[in-house]
């Protein structure tokens, strides 16, 4: 994606750079848009998890929103996007951290700060992501430690790489929306998360269901909304490739819904709802790198064939020991491998003077180039994830105890239950109530008859 | 003093309470149950989970009637809950020792109104 | 809408005609704005109707944004749309099926393919609209098939008529966003498919009341939300006119809320919750094809008059064997009517250069030209309605069996139940469980005491 | 806020003013995206209540949106914005009543009509927000007259002084979006209407549990996702400070949230979903007043303090007999003063020049002409909302009567039930069932086997 | 042994436990139900739907006692439940055949403790 | 005939299911409801309010049998339900007057199938 910008900055202001008033009310947007999208994810995945533990998921990917903000405004942007001088190649350096240098002066065509914003959306998502699949076993505190270092250690270094002028950027993988430095880091991470954490005690003994499918629903139609600011905006302008890719994101989404619900269909007699809402996120994850490089047609046969893999994963996961709770890495992972490499495949100069020709153009290095990102990237996020969560659990231990499961992750690690009805609990009275309280002081209203 | 148990379908209850009304039996408490019996399970479908759901909802009356009223009250659910599926339910006649009224505490028939049957 | 296009296109901008990026923007924010309203719409059914069909009632609209948005892009846009070369009076050509020479160069002063997008949305939630007729009894199979005829014979002919150069548009009616397009075209829909499938088992009978009230509050709030772009986005660019014509959506909604908690209120003794959102919608709805033609006193006006003539027609259904369960018709087939023939007295050139004076600008004309609007719509969509229902009846049933009925929607149409508590379901196996799990491979962290 | 609009429509406009696009497609957004906040408000409230309460509660918000609007239009706007003449330092004219000389043509860079509904939408969250302190035991009638009152005589002098060319804007309070105007204003009011109209008959004595905690992180989300446009919209331009407004919105809420989980942790052991979406609230309400005004580290600086006074103001306030039920003083009076003082403390020239220097920059007078702005607005508003509510109780009774308050208000004010089953619930039939019932007359469809 | 069914306003709850608890009654177990009796409906509107709610909700207590708390648990109740109006419930009292508590397979006495009234 | 009532943890209805159906014990019906006994209660923390939760989540079985289905069935459950942990939950045995099957009207034992156990 900021590949493009300084392309995109020539075409639509000139040198030096300045602050276009339009690009600007679109990127505004298009961060608003893109933020949202935590709580939807929250709202899809707590819809998902038993009620005993909803709040503790959905405060997974609130938390997100607090902590890897932080992180990224203090140092992490500027590992991603900063100068990295000798090692730009690597890892970014440490200029912008703090927010050093980053003010309203223009970066393309929009202020720095905004980009910096815009880029910190990004991080606080793909984060929040890996949470559906260690739902309901893992204790918050680590969890929170795990955002932090992930933040640091993969995803930074991941983003640098590809879009902060990192060795992939220059070997020109083509990821215009983030399908590897979101979905696939994400995706790989949660499965070596499920994997090391180990499955919930209930997982394949009882049936786990999800307690709250209309929240399921708005998770749903939440995340396409602001993912047209997530695929959109990746134009960093309010130009004709962001109405491409703007356009790119409503088609791919709805081939996969309705090939989703087919395969349903075929497969239990049943269009599933928790099926057309997986559906819609799998479609927008697959489109998410080939957005502004594919053309509208290309995009709904991307998106129709996006739905084949993610389907028979989640399907034949859902058979084994491995608990990926809420199907992170068949949903992202998967999906996200789907739509970087068929970028390779339908990509086209002709929709995209800064991108490429892909295989179906006749130039299959493109799709080479591709699976050398995708590789990358379930190398490393995988390994690093390993390595960190390994090594957290040797300091304290990653997951509650059974019983302490089976009470139910709300109470235990939040103090609260999602619904509650107030019976048979006792007001616990602070220790101190003030001789004369005001209400009274000031005698209240008589009520009605 | 009896209490009578009766399990029913939730679309009965409206009939049901309908017929116990014409039988001038006033009283009574009602909840939400699920219940197991011959009825074949519903398969519902998750993602990768499928799943039997052995558990049908049921609704659980409980009256509390005085003799005269038993026989009238079991036969008024009795008409009134049949569908002749399976899945029907099930009535339950249990003894009881004291009955009160909380707001005024009168016992037994008079905590129970009416203790007689109108017509009788 | 359209026919304002051209217009814009030269004031903005000079020709050829070239992309405006502040047009562009406001046009992807007002894009993304409108499907966010299917979701919405979503909410606002579910909530409406017995837990037991919810998800159902839900999956009516969310498989809309699937399969109508498909059918757009394949042909539907071009039938509205396209070039009908000669009998462009009655119906667009094929020029622009498969999204033939759709791309980013301009129509008007955005991408072409940012205004197939935008006018997608609205062809989904025409659609959608429909489903709140016939909730709770509807198949899903047949109801999936009624959506893909629906779009193609009914919104494509009657959005080409109004918007796409047909003999309507010619006749000079107004129709700023839709009234007629949108809401009168399913509304008459929605009452002959409430005819045609007969009336809820249970209709008349029992009591059926909305299970979850604010859920329907929350598809009100977000209708409004994205209906300023469905009205403001219908200027098609980000000038004066999105301005009158959103201000106008800001007010309208407001007075129909007040005036119908009054009647509300004097009715019943309370002004209810919800009365309150369906007052909202209803607002909504009649400044539809006003908002960019009358003054924003006119809108207060309009929105508090709208309020009537759809309240009562609400009471007096109730009370009939007439099963328009989500009361589709009153809503937006009465709402849509008042809001077109009130355009036709409050218009003024002095608001809007492109539009028409009004009766009360002493133009009573205009009031005639928006009745043939009406009345066309009504006549066109209510017969071809009643024949697709009639057609698809003779090769399947459209309704579910009584006792399937009874079961609810969502356990016998999607093998699903909205809310779960998992108690007393059982597991069933998939037949194989790999011997290694890899979850034991990998030994799971030991959990904290 | 609009201290700055002549500013920027000389940098950013020739006179005379002219509508600039792009500033218009940010300021349509804007104002669509605080319109959003009011049902953002309801659920946040709403979730907080008991459940027999919760539809009473989002009415509160709701009605706001069609009572307040109106008033808006028809008065308030021009008491709050209209030239006062001679009287401007107190109070603006009725020159734009009815919508006087409100139309399409510029002020600043946007349409008239823009400004005054992107103003509309603070004003009745500003009166939705005081709700929070008197639920659960206010009647809805009073409460509507209430929100009329309190506009005409609270809200819209307050926003002539401080943004209308009053007193307070002379005097150079800072007030980049409506720390004082909005956050104290509503803040101060709450305390007072909760200490007139007395405790819930239940408070103090049983426990009274939120009932559904979801619906409070979504309505914390949708606030935070409106309030882009409530901060960033106040810059009325696409421009350099918006974005500095806008990513100040974006951090400082992150700060304050991380802060208050800490808070939370080391007082109670754990970490509450409640807690989190406070804390991102209170985040929001303290950087309002600052936006435009501070660096971003100075946001995110400011978001960490201000978790502070708020959190230990709520644990105070719960030991007392005060019913402020959803701490609206503590959260929006509190927070809100702390952004008001804060700002005279961060504020910096070189961030905005229209803005001023503040006590970091050496200009401790700058932190005094905060305490003038707040100290007005807590003296004004508070006895302004005493007089108001103690002469309505001497027509009519503020509050239900204890057994209408146990039944639950929404049965008693709205007649309703926020979810039904529909158990026991007996039909009660209208008088006249038409003998021809036309579903029958067309032969309903016969049904599946 | 007895086992005790109370059905009581859902706002005297917390006045019934706590009158319990002094009572030394320590096990029980409650669920929401909904009753039907002598109070007049509610009628709520939604849309053109006018609807008369018969039920009223209730909270229904079920308490096994050995017989010397009998009357004390009853006494408990009825002292505490009783607001006056009409709606304030009953309470039934079944004989009981057999008591076990699960987790030790006690039986009878054993499996409700306290067996006697402390101050006994 | 008699009525069995069982208290039991949430966790452990699939188990006692189980148990029961091995034990040929078809029919039964569950409801959700929650207990207080010896079991320490849970904190929780509303903003500045803190509250003590004193009710736990249980489950109620009530199994009408037939008399030599009486000890299987108290058996299968104590058998399955225990986790030695207190909050087990109890188990009551009622005497039962009649029981009718709705669907058929049968009575008594033809009301509970089977009346008498497999292997019997
Ligand atoms: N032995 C029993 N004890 C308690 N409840 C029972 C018993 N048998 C059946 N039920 C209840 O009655 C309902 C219907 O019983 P079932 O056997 O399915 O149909 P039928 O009564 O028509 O034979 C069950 O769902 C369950 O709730
Ligand atoms: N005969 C009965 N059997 C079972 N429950 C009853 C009976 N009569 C009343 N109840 C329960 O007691 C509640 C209050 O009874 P009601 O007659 O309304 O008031 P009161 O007990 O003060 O006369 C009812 O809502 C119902 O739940
Ligand atoms: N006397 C009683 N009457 C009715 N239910 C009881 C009684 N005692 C306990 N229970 C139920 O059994 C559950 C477990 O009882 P408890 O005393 O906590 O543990 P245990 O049975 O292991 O001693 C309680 O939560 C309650 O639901």
């Amino acid at each position: 994606m900021t590949h493009l910008a300084p392309l995109l900055a020539l075409q639509a202001a000139a040198s030096p750079p300045t602050v276009v008033p339009a690009d600007t009310a679109w990127m505004l947007v298009s961060t608003a848009l893109v933020l949202l999208m935590t709580p939807a994810l929250a709202f899809f995945y707590g819809g998902l998890v038993r009620s005993k533990s909803s709040l503790n998921t959905m405060m997974m990917s609130f938390a997100a929103l607090g902590i890897v903000g932080v992180v990224w405004a203090l140092v992490a942007y500027s590992l991603a996007f900063g100068d990295g001088g000798a090692n730009n190649a690597w890892i970014g350096g440490l200029g912008n951290s703090l927010l050093g240098h980053v003010g309203v002066e223009a970066k393309g065509t929009i202020p720095h700060l905004v980009f910096f914003a815009f880029q910190g959306t990004f991080a606080i998502i793909t984060a929040a992501l890996i949470s559906g699949a260690v739902v309901e076993r893992m204790r918050f505190g680590p969890y929170l430690a795990f955002l932090v270092l992930w933040s640091l250690l993969v995803y930074a270094p991941v983003a640098h790489w590809v879009w902060g002028g990192g060795w992939l950027m220059t070997r020109g993988v083509l990821d215009f929306a983030g399908g590897t430095v979101v979905h696939i880091n994400a995706g790989i991470s949660a499965l070596v998360a499920a994997l090391v954490l180990g499955p919930r005690k209930d997982y394949g003994r009882q049936a786990i269901l999800p307690h709250n499918v209309p929240f399921v629903l708005l998770g749903a139609g939440l995340l396409w909304f602001g993912w047209f600011g997530f695929n959109g905006g990746s134009a960093l302008a309010a130009n004709e490739l962001a109405g491409l890719a703007f356009t790119n994101t409503f088609l791919a989404p709805m081939a996969t819904m309705v090939v989703w619900i087919l395969l349903d269909y075929f497969r239990t007699g049943h269009a599933t709802a928790v099926g057309g809402a997986t559906g819609i996120v799998v479609g927008l994850v697959a489109i998410t790198p080939a957005a502004g490089f594919i053309s509208p047609m290309g995009a709904l046969a991307l998106g129709a064939i996006a739905a084949l893999p993610s389907y028979f994963a989640i399907v034949w996961r859902s058979g084994t020991r491995l608990d990926d709770s809420l199907d992170v890495f068949a949903g992202h992972g998967i999906g996200g491998t789907t739509g970087a490499l068929l970028t390779g495949v339908f990509c086209l100069k002709a929709w995209n003077s800064a991108g490429a020709d892909g295989l179906l153009a006749g130039n299959p290095a493109q799709l080479g180039i591709q699976a050398l990102g995708v590789a990358t990237s379930l190398a490393y996020a995988g390994g690093m994830t390993f390595v960190i969560l390994k090594v957290m659990g040797l300091v304290t231990a990653l997951r509650a105890a059974p019983r302490t499961e089976g009470l139910g992750m709300d109470v235990s690690q939040h103090g609260e239950e999602a619904y509650s009805s107030g019976e048979g609990s006792i007001l616990v009275m602070p220790d101190a109530i003030p001789a004369v309280a005001p209400a009274t002081a000031l005698e209240p209203q008589t009520a009605a008859r | 003093m009896k209490l009578i148990v009766a399990i029913i379908r939730p679309d009965r209850l409206n009939e049901v309470l309908e017929a116990l009304y014409r039988a001038d039996v006033r009283g009574l408490t009602v909840s939400r149950v699920m219940g197991h019996g011959g009825e074949t399970d519903r398969v519902e479908t998750y993602r990768g989970t499928t799943v039997k759901m052995e558990l049908q909802e049921k609704v659980r009356l409980e009256i509390g009637v005085s003799e005269p009223f038993v026989g009238i009250t079991v036969n008024a659910i009795l008409g009134s809950a049949r569908t002749g599926e399976v899945g029907d339910g099930k009535v339950f006649v249990l003894d009881v020792d004291q009955v009160h009224r909380i707001r005024t505490g009168e016992r037994d028939e008079g905590a129970v109104t009416p203790a007689t049957p109108a017509m009788a």
